[in-house]
């Protein structure tokens, strides 16, 4: 009957208001008494931590149920902070093992206990833990990559510094490249537009960002040649950018009266009406020149096989790996991967960008280099333990979390 | 003959397009059902595993995923929980993406309404639980802390099947039906690798390259790969004329077409290339 | 009228029209095409409005519970300065943006690339070859070698001859086998495209036909 | 000059980026988490570019009769048909936006996908020839994967659909490793010469 009351209170207590500041002066075992009398389950094993690696305000809670007992209808996270103040700070259905608490000050030590709910009355509670939230300056399991990629884009800008010195720096022929020019010129001997495609992404994406650089060199070359650029988009903010660079490029090639701004337009933003909308373009216009250029889905294959039956040159090029096998079906030539990012440099020749694909072949190079002796080590560690733990210190390096 | 070759080479695409259209709508008209022969490949591997489990062992059962993968994965559940009963093993269910665990319900008791299984003493369903790889590492330790009631609030200490399991060291195996994350990656991490418990499982075909590699080192004991996989369990379960073996039938002749093409195309070179006529 | 029927209908239609392209271009095509690309881009911008918009920056300038949050005003000032770009006089307001959108996916590309493509790849790649059977030390050594010399075929600034240029090769051969099973696994799946889009035509749209003459009910 | 404040802006968007992955202190992660919504809302304004673009090509071939102008009243109308009716009814369930999205829009998007079952045939055919040694080994792992994805792989010999998982796990592994790996460098080289302006022909001219 004590017990009974007990519950009472706390239960007017809860539906009066969430404080539970006249609460304290109940003796806590009482209550943890009365859960073993009335056998409803209570939480065990609580754990209370720093939400760790965050901007600090938040706490982690985890915990375990009691399993003999009867089943509670819902838990109720409780806290009470250095002045004694306890507030419920939230119910969570049955069967929820964790809590993070974002309502916290950094510093202050906080004690959370949570209580089981049957019929409305608390018939159960746990044990109490303590902790602190504080906010923390590093993501501790991203050392090693912010280590390695400061380390390459230190590499890379060397590069670049040594580039814009005039060093001269050879590059190899890359065979989609090197045919861009043949391209066009076919196109204006058979007197029929050029295509551009610069993928279905927006403009955050960054192979779509190396596609509208390059676009500008082709329009450079088209200009030229004086041959007309169609480019059809799929993102609003990628037509206003293209419509910029082409313009450009007319202009740098001293034809900026040939530039044509309808022939840049925006179709729809959808996947697959973006590639019908292409495709119609393609049979229509029959293009002798198509590129596909920057980051492309499902649709590679529609608008590579439409390219196709139109009798275009195609040269694609795209850092999706499950995309390139179908570019290099269907197109003439396929820029894989890092070659559609070497382009711009490629084309333009400039010794600053030359310069970073040196930067880049450097930061291979380290990558190689650290596979092979993580391999090696590895595998003599099987036998001659030293070395497993080199291995190890490697895997730690490239670990991310 | 040449030109026959090179008329051969570089037949009108639309000719492949018709026949792949007909190979997929005649089968489904007909509704055909081919022969399923299962080659030594990891779906074997699995089967053969599952076998020689001895008589009321317990087997738990994730199943990770949704509706939007069910017409590859749902064949395989209800292969997998057919020959598990029929092979009088336990079968505790579980999920870690929310709607798993009524797709997981519907493979279970449909099954043991035909086989006369009795749910909690052959068969019982945990229910959805959130925290993914967390969850299974507290699962390692307690079974009965983290689910302390099945799906529908029955008591884990009500439920008869239950008794002799406490944690995951009590099964002799662990099947993921997976759809994506969480699922087979984190049971392989956190059950296989912590507790040395054999994992096997399921997965779509899109995500099965990525799972191969666990079958090489040995951290899996075998797997289904997508629609052909599923069908293969059927096979060897000996489902006659499942969801997923039909669903092969259409498959088989485009693939079929499709390989007949890639020939033709290439005695057509070959032979034009004899005759110095390739270019 | 049953609308579900005129659904199925208009289903069949659009796909039927849309298919036809594969004999050859015609004013079927060009109908379900022009179609679908208005149709489209009507629905993303509604998409667009419902989907971001509103929830993602007017509830946010404006919350349920009252007031006004300025932050907000930023992206919107953003979002005004790419629009600028229909009056001439003040297109240049949309650099800006365009600085801003750039900076952002660069930064992020930079290290979500690094991450998943460059650290988690290299992770998987060391381990120790000497374990399993024969076959298993050959495969694991394949895959090593196969990842080490496709990275030499990348390098530019070194001219593909002698040693290096074999090491390349066997690279691209590597690549190659990679290319030809990917493409030859994933037909798989676009079959089973087809499959649904027939389904569809035979088994939703076909049956309505005796249907709609009143011959089945 | 005018290319001064884009620029800053783009290198502080970009560094506020970086920064934001490795710290979780404030302010890098509002800022951080603020700039990626930022970003969404001002992509999302944008989409009313590409809609009056749309809009004027489609009004403009009307009017001067250009090749196929019958056809862009289609486009005209459809578009404005998802307009009206998504703006009139709003897109719960049920409503018109939603029945023509359910009705139209999604089978056309469905039915272009599954042009791939077509394409992939044709490409097949033509692509996969044994030109050289090389392309020879394309067509046969391609030849062989298929052949294990079937039942007719594992009736000529059983070992075939292992075969098809050993050209899946390590040569279709490496393969996708050294390009992502590759790709991973030119992402980063070319991010690190939009955060330093070291390429700006994105810009346009203005200089």
């Amino acid at each position: 009957m004590k017990n009974f009351s007990v519950f009472t209170v706390f239960l007017l207590l809860f539906t009066v208001g969430s404080s539970l500041a006249e609460s304290t002066d109940l003796p806590e075992s009482v209550v943890t008494e009365a859960a073993e009398e009335s056998r409803v389950s209570k939480v065990v094993d609580l754990e209370a931590s720093d939400t760790p690696e965050d901007a600090g305000g938040s706490v982690s809670l985890t915990w375990l149920m009691e399993i003999d007992g009867i089943v509670p209808d819902s838990l109720g996270v409780m806290r009470s902070d250095p002045s004694g103040e306890e507030v419920l700070i939230t119910t969570l259905p049955w069967g929820t093992l964790m809590y993070n608490d974002q309502s916290v000050a950094n510093g202050t030590e906080y004690s959370y206990w949570i209580v089981s709910y049957l019929g409305g009355n608390i018939e159960a509670a746990s044990d109490r833990a303590e902790a602190v939230s504080s906010a923390q300056w590093i993501y501790r399991g991203r050392i090693g990559m912010l280590i390695l990629l400061s380390l390459m884009a230190a590499i890379i800008i060397y590069y670049i510094e040594s580039g814009k010195k005039g060093k001269k720096l050879y590059i190899r022929e890359i065979a989609g490249l090197a045919a861009v020019e043949d391209a066009v010129g076919r196109a204006t001997e058979m007197g029929k537009p050029v295509l551009y495609v610069p993928g279905i992404a927006d403009m955050d994406d960054i192979q779509t960002i190396a596609s509208i650089v390059i676009l500008g060199r082709v329009a450079r070359k088209t200009a030229e040649y004086g041959t007309s650029l169609l480019v059809p988009t799929s993102r609003s903010i990628v037509m206003s950018v293209a419509q910029e660079v082409v313009k450009e490029g007319y202009i740098q090639a001293g034809r900026p009266d040939a530039y044509n701004k309808e022939n840049i337009q925006y179709l729809t933003d959808d996947q697959f009406g973006y590639a019908a909308g292409v495709d119609g373009i393609m049979i229509r216009e029959k293009p002798a020149a198509i590129f596909l250029l920057g980051t492309f889905y499902a649709e590679s294959l529609i608008l590579a096989e439409t390219g196709r039956s139109v009798g275009a040159i195609q040269i694609a090029g795209t850092a999706m790996p499950s995309q390139i096998p179908f570019f290099v079906a269907a197109c003439d030539y396929t820029l894989i991967g890092e070659e559609l990012f070497a382009a711009s440099a490629y084309l333009s020749r400039e010794p600053k960008l030359l310069g970073s694909l040196k930067g880049q072949d450097a930061a291979k190079l380290f990558f190689m280099i650290l596979i092979v002796v993580g391999v090696i080590a590895a595998t003599v560690g099987d036998y001659w333990s030293p070395l497993k733990s080199v291995a190890e210190f490697l895997r730690r390096l490239v670990t991310v979390n | 003959m040449a030109d026959f070759y090179e008329k051969l080479g570089n037949i009108d695409r639309r000719i492949i397009f018709v026949l792949i259209a007909l190979a997929v709508i005649i089968p489904i008209i007909f509704g055909m059902v081919f022969p399923n022969p299962v080659g030594a490949e990891p779906s074997r591997d699995l089967f053969n595993y599952v076998d020689s489990l001895p008589e009321g062992s317990n087997v738990l059962i994730s199943f990770d995923y949704d509706p939007s993968t069910m017409p590859e994965l749902q064949p395989m559940a209800e292969a997998i929980v057919l020959h598990l009963f029929q092979k009088n093993i336990n079968i505790v269910g579980m999920a870690l993406w929310p709607q798993g665990a009524s797709l997981g319900q519907d493979a279970m008791s449909s099954m043991a309404d035909s086989l006369g299984k009795v749910q909690f003493e052959d068969w019982c369903n945990l229910g959805y639980k959130t925290g993914g790889g967390v969850m299974i590492v507290r699962l390692g330790s307690s079974m009965s802390a983290v689910f302390p009631t099945d799906r529908d609030d029955v008591l884990w200490s009500e439920i008869p099947m239950l008794r002799g399991i406490t944690s995951l060291e009590s099964f002799s195996l662990i099947i993921s039906l997976s759809a994506g994350d969480p699922g087979i990656i984190a049971w392989v991490m956190m059950a296989g690798d912590r507790f040395g418990v054999p994992i096997g499982g399921g997965c779509t075909a899109v995500s099965a390259p990525t799972l191969y590699t666990y079958l090489q080192t040995g951290q899996m004991v075998g797997m289904l790969g997508g629609l052909k996989g599923a069908a293969d369990y059927e096979t060897l379960v000996g489902i006659t004329g499942g969801q997923a073996v039909r669903g092969m039938a259409p498959q088989s002749i485009a693939h079929i077409v499709i390989m007949l093409f890639i020939i033709i195309g290439n005695v057509a070179y070959l032979s034009q290339r004899k005759k110095g006529g390739a270019k | 009228m049953n609308w579900e029927i005129l659904g199925i209908w208009l289903g069949a239609l659009v796909t039927l029209c849309l298919y036809s392209f594969l004999y050859r271009d015609n004013p079927f095509y060009k109908f379900a095409e022009h179609l679908f690309v208005g149709m489209s881009a009507g629905y993303w911008v509604i998409y667009t409005i419902e989907n971001v918009l509103i929830p993602n920056w007017w509830l946010k300038m404006f919350p349920a519970e009252g007031g006004f949050n300025w932050v907000w005003l930023i992206p919107g000032i953003f979002a005004l300065f790419m629009l600028a770009r229909i009056v001439p006089k003040i297109a240049g307001l949309s650099r800006l943006s365009l600085g801003m959108i750039v900076g952002v996916g660069a930064g992020l590309s930079m290290v979500s690339f690094f991450q998943t493509n460059a650290m988690a790849q290299v992770k998987g790649t060391i381990f120790s070859v000497a374990t399993g059977s024969a076959w298993d030390v050959f495969s694991s050594l394949v895959l090593v070698v196969g990842v080490v010399s496709g990275l030499v075929y990348f390098f530019f600034s070194k001219a593909h001859t002698g040693l290096f240029g074999k090491t390349a090769n066997v690279g691209i051969t590597i690549l190659m086998v990679a290319f030809g099973a990917s493409f030859g696994y994933t037909i798989m799946a676009r079959i089973s495209l087809l499959i649904g889009r027939c389904q569809f035509l035979l088994e939703d749209w076909l049956p309505t036909i005796p249907r709609l003459l009143g011959i089945g009910g | 000059m005018r290319l001064i404040i884009p620029l800053a802006i783009t290198f502080t968007a970009g560094m506020l980026m970086i920064l934001n992955f490795f710290i979780p202190h404030q302010p890098f992660r509002f800022l951080g988490e603020n700039l990626q919504e930022w970003y969404l809302i001002v992509a999302s304004g944008s989409i009313f570019l590409g809609v009056m673009n749309l809009m004027h090509v489609h009004f403009r071939k009307i009017k001067l009769k250009l090749k196929n102008w019958k056809y862009s009243p289609v486009t005209i109308i459809g578009f404005l048909l998802m307009l009206v009716t998504g703006l009139i009814y709003g897109v719960t369930e049920l409503k018109p936006f939603d029945y023509l999205f359910m009705n139209m829009v999604a089978p056309m998007g469905a039915t272009m996908f599954s042009l791939l079952a077509f394409f992939v045939a044709s490409a097949a055919f033509r692509a996969f020839r044994a030109s050289n040694w090389r392309a020879t080994l394309l067509l046969t792992s391609a030849f062989l994967v298929m052949l294990g994805q079937v039942p007719v792989g594992a009736m000529i010999w059983d070992k075939i659909p292992l075969a098809k998982v050993w050209l899946m796990s390590i040569p279709n592994t490496a393969g996708q490793r050294a390009v992502m790996i590759g790709a991973a460098m030119g992402v980063v080289s070319t991010s690190l010469r939009m955060i330093f302006g070291i390429e700006r022909s994105w810009l346009g001219g203005a200089d």
